[in-house]
């Protein structure tokens, strides 16, 4: 190494040793996005300075995007609405990777959907691609076969320039991701406004089925259980972040360079679910989890946390991709296509079995303890040794201010009766083509088109109806539908009636169908919650979301936030978006969008409005 | 009759194959692409999907699979083989179908109904249909665009080889608007568009597909 | 560790929608006096030990093999070799 | 009319499955002593007239905005050379 190094050489691993004897050390806490009490909570936790991996973890994990630590406070009145949905007990509710409900005839149902916002901006094809990849694994780690997949977008005008590089980038990653996966896309959204030009949303929604007794939880139990890192290999996948901590470890001419953004590898997660429902089927699974944002960090955390005693890690057993990733980049690394199992040491072989039939690469990395920490080796070197709990579940929460806007009242005093009219049949001609043109209205098979929907057999509605519907049982046509919506113009107006709306559209597509509405998972995408405007849009919007689930006697099960969608000072129309499940007990009662010829009478079928 | 259906890793349309080989009347039975054993089939359906990802061309893997070996000698022993889109793909690359496939002309995947004509129904996978049928089957593929040399379309033409035609648009760029071609002998077909797709009223697009799956039986009892 | 390339392109008498594509995106972008574009591929291995002329029959055999179609497209194996202008 | 050459490559640090899957099937078909395989895009551009400096840096600017995606790929632009073994 060059003498004249610029970077100060830390050779040693900062272990917990380390951290004991040299508790002074200045660490990058400010950097990796903490705000001071929160780093000197951490301090308060440990009884010492995290190391270096310690603070990776905590940082990722009390980020906003894991931690919900501005919406929690809202997202809490959820748990007042009754879980249970028209068809009985919630089997699984908000906290678990997915809610999951009961459907009948011994089915159950696991759905969510969730953002992939900021890397699909930064790079859409990837961005778009990672975002499928993410939720299927959270549907699969439910224990459920993955069935469909829909993706609700929203984009800035059609015709501005970034939307040219943002747009096809997308739909090109949600098709590729999901048509390899054999996944069809039953349904979703395009949807185009001045305000997501520089942050278009990229929702994705997977909905997965499975019967009672294959429910598998997070949680990582019974001491001497194996604990199994399963799938792709870990890079230096998206943990541009945790590069200064990184930094600080190597040298000058290290590779310093992490890139921010993943790239997945669908074949790979093909193969993941095929090798994870076969190890499910054969019973091999005491507690599993997905890895998506914060990697390891997370499923190690969040499996300890929820388990009943501890875990020990040997990171240093975790097979890479890169050599040179420093243990506290292995920890935050977000690559994707892996998952993390618990296991009985019985059943070890025949785990790892399964997964040589698929050419899936598995390593044991650890064991559940009952020390009640969760510790973590670096060749030998305990580099982390915390409560699991103050990661996962006890990360800090904010009471953010918020404050109705002052532009509100002159926002829904500017109604549409001051706009001009038609007068004329040629104005009012014109009116309608313009409407019928317009990228929100108009015909949507240019991207639905690049989408299987057919793949698996089981697709009885898909585009161009209300709401996507898949048979789930051949014998019985029992069914599933889902369907999603958000008006963020009206939400915006309103940001109550907004969320009720949007509740209330996603239901009547799911009814109109001819299913039964049984729950919903949404998902929250808003601007800076450090903005009294945004927080009072999103607070309001909860507060709709509730009353509205209330009166239709329907449970959330789960969902997203995603906050700081804004470009400068702009936030996005608030955006809440709802998807409603319902279940139909049998689909060739379903009924398509659009009118029909009744053969043999030509008179066809009769016409009714209903409703004021 | 016994048709097997071969799962590569990345298969996606195998459980569709199984379940229109059950409705045309067979018994379907899975193969896995890692054991050199038809299982004692009388037929072999590649299904469609995306073999190994379709990384490095489509089909270009799945055709070292330890079973393509097998499925290779039957075939030139004259056991029906058909490839559906991905499975249509593993054919040209192992050789028992001329030409090759290559990303559409228009560089997106596409999946829509479509329309086709069956130009020859004297193969064991097409003689429930008749010649010059016109179907609507799903089409759903990323590289599908079927190209040959010159002389070797020529040829295909002259013998009779080109088992199906896209009517109305051509969706990928396949020269001649080949969207099927066979074997000289006619036991191997390989086909773009999914038929198993459409073998059921409530799903697909209709059941004009289903004479893929019935075929067998009636070259068998004619 | 040395590295071998292999080049695949599509043979020129094929269709290759992608060049094609690119051939017709240089103008729009302000690009002139390109009057053709191919797309093909290229392949880095790493192979073990020393690139004597058995490893790169070798390696022209996993070209003609796997890595090409020889239907569609034709290849060429190289020593890798140093760049004009690097990004 | 002169032939540019643009190399396009996934960056070292980015996950390249087509490389990995090419690298997984290599020893299934008996072939050995390849320890890493990356794939990448070649591109052949003819170019009216001679290739002087500025077309290069105008290639290299196409290489730059189209043909490439900085984030996850770097890329090469060479003028033509002739290859050891040709299919
Ligand atoms: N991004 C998308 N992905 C999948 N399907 C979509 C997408 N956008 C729209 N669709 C589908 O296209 C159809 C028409 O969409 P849209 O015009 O938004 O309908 P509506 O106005 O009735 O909600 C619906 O079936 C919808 O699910």
């Amino acid at each position: 190494m060059p003498e004249d190094s610029p970077q100060p050489r830390v050779s040693a691993l900062d272990t917990v040793a380390v951290a004991t004897d040299d508790p002074g050390r200045e660490q990058p806490w400010s950097d990796l996005g903490l705000k001071a009490d929160e780093y000197a909570r951490i301090r308060e936790i440990l009884g010492r300075r995290p190391t270096s991996s310690e603070l990776a973890m905590y940082s990722v994990m009390w980020s906003e995007h894991c931690s919900y630590k501005s919406s929690k406070v809202h997202l809490k009145q959820f748990s007042e609405i009754p879980q249970e949905t028209p068809a009985g007990k919630m089997l699984a509710g908000i906290g678990e990777n997915a809610g999951v409900i009961d459907v009948g005839q011994g089915y159950a149902v696991t759905f969510k959907v969730e953002s992939h916002n900021h890397p699909s901006y930064v790079e859409p094809h990837q961005g778009a691609a990672t975002g499928i990849g993410g939720i299927v694994r959270d549907i699969l780690a439910m224990g459920a076969r993955p069935v469909a997949v829909m993706d609700p977008l929203r984009f800035g005008p059609l015709d501005a320039p970034d939307t040219h590089r943002v747009l096809p980038g997308i739909v090109e990653g949600v098709g590729h991701y999901g048509n390899c996966l054999g996944l069809p896309n039953i349904g979703g959204e395009a949807v185009f406004d001045e305000t997501y030009l520089g942050n278009p949303l990229v929702n994705a929604l997977c909905v997965g089925v499975l019967r009672h007794e294959d429910l598998h939880l997070a949680k990582a139990s019974g001491a001497g259980n194996q604990v199994i890192l399963y799938g792709a290999r870990t890079g230096g996948d998206g943990i541009g972040g945790v590069s200064v901590l990184a930094s600080e470890t190597f040298d000058a001419d290290g590779p310093a360079k992490r890139p921010s953004v993943q790239v997945g590898d669908p074949f790979m997660e093909k193969l993941l679910i095929e090798c994870t429902l076969e190890i499910f089927a054969a019973g091999l699974v005491a507690g599993i989890q997905d890895l998506g944002g914060a990697g390891l960090s997370c499923a190690t955390s969040e499996l300890a946390s929820a388990g009943d005693g501890g875990m020990h890690v040997e990171l240093d057993r975790v097979p890479l991709r890169d050599s040179t990733l420093a243990p506290e980049e292995i920890l935050m690394s977000e690559s994707q296509e892996r998952m993390m199992a618990v296991v009985e040491p019985g059943d070890v072989e025949a785990f790892m079995a399964i997964c040589a039939k698929w050419d899936v690469e598995a390593v044991v990395v650890g064991e559940v303890t009952d020390t009640g920490r969760l510790e973590i080796d670096w060749h030998g070197e305990r580099v982390v040794d915390v409560p699991p709990r103050s990661v996962a579940h006890d990360g800090p929460t904010y009471e953010r201010p918020f404050a109705r806007p002052a532009w509100q009242d002159a926002l829904q005093a500017d109604a549409a009766e001051a706009l001009p009219r038609p007068t004329t049949g040629e104005e009012l001609g014109e009116t309608l083509l313009r409407l019928v043109a317009s990228p929100n209205l108009c015909d949507k098979s240019w991207i639905t088109d690049q989408y299987d929907r057919y793949v698996r057999g089981n697709t009885v509605l898909s585009q161009p109806s209300d709401s996507g519907m898949v048979r789930i049982d051949e014998e019985s046509n029992l069914g599933v539908a889902v369907a999603t919506d958000c008006n963020g113009r009206f939400a915006k107006l309103d940001p109550y009636t907004g969320a009720r709306l949007a509740l209330a559209e996603s239901y009547r597509n799911v009814a109109t169908g001819g299913a039964v509405p049984l729950a919903i998972s949404d998902c929250l995408n808003f601007g800076s919650p450090e903005d009294p405007d945004v927080m009072w849009q999103f607070a309001e919007a909860c507060r709709g979301l509730k009353d509205g689930c209330l009166e239709l006697g329907i449970p959330v099960t789960g969902g997203n936030v995603s906050l700081y969608n804004q470009t400068g000072e702009t936030a996005i129309l608030p955006t809440p978006v709802v998807a409603v499940l319902g279940v139909i007990d049998d689909v060739t009662r379903r009924t398509p969008t659009g009118w029909r010829a009744v053969e043999g009478d030509d008179r066809g079928e009769s016409v009714f409005l209903l409703g004021e | 009759m016994k048709i097997g259906v071969v799962t590569f890793p990345g298969s996606l349309d195998d459980v569709d194959a199984q379940r229109a080989v059950r409705i045309g009347g067979n018994e379907a039975v899975a193969l896995w692409h890692g054991e050199h054993d038809l299982k004692g089939v009388d037929a072999v359906v590649l299904p469609g999907g995306f073999s190994y990802g379709d990384y490095l061309r489509c089909g270009a893997i799945s055709r070292f699979s330890p079973v393509m070996a097998e499925v290779v000698e039957a075939a030139q022993r004259g056991m029906p083989v058909l490839g559906i889109c991905n499975g249509f793909q593993i054919l040209c690359e192992s050789h028992l179908l001329p030409g090759a496939l290559i990303r559409n002309d228009h560089r997106k995947f596409v999946c829509r109904d479509q329309r086709l004509r069956i130009e020859r129904a004297d193969t064991p996978w097409t003689s429930a249909y008749e010649a010059g049928q016109e179907i609507t089957v799903v089409l759903k593929n990323g590289e599908g665009g079927y190209v040959a040399d010159e002389a070797t379309l020529d040829r295909l033409e002259g013998e009779g080889q080109v088992v199906a035609r896209y009517l109305d648009h051509n969706p990928n760029g396949s020269l001649r608007d080949i969207a099927g071609v066979s074997n000289e002998r006619g036991n191997v077909v390989g086909l773009m568009p999914h038929p198993e797709h459409a073998v059921e009223d409530l799903t697909g697009s209709g059941t004009d597909g289903l004479g893929f799956f019935t075929s067998l039986v009636e070259a068998v009892l004619a | 560790m040395s590295r071998v390339v292999v080049d695949v392109m599509p043979k020129p008498e094929i269709l290759d929608p992608q060049g094609k594509a690119v051939l017709g995106a240089l103008p729009r972008l302000g690009f002139s006096g390109v009057a053709d574009v191919r797309q093909g591929k290229r392949f880095e291995l790493e192979v073990e030990g020393e690139v004597t002329d058995e490893v790169l029959a070798e390696v022209a055999r996993m070209a003609e093999t796997l890595l090409s179609n020889p239907v569609i497209e034709n290849f060429t194996v190289r020593v890798e070799e140093t760049a004009e202008v690097q990004a």
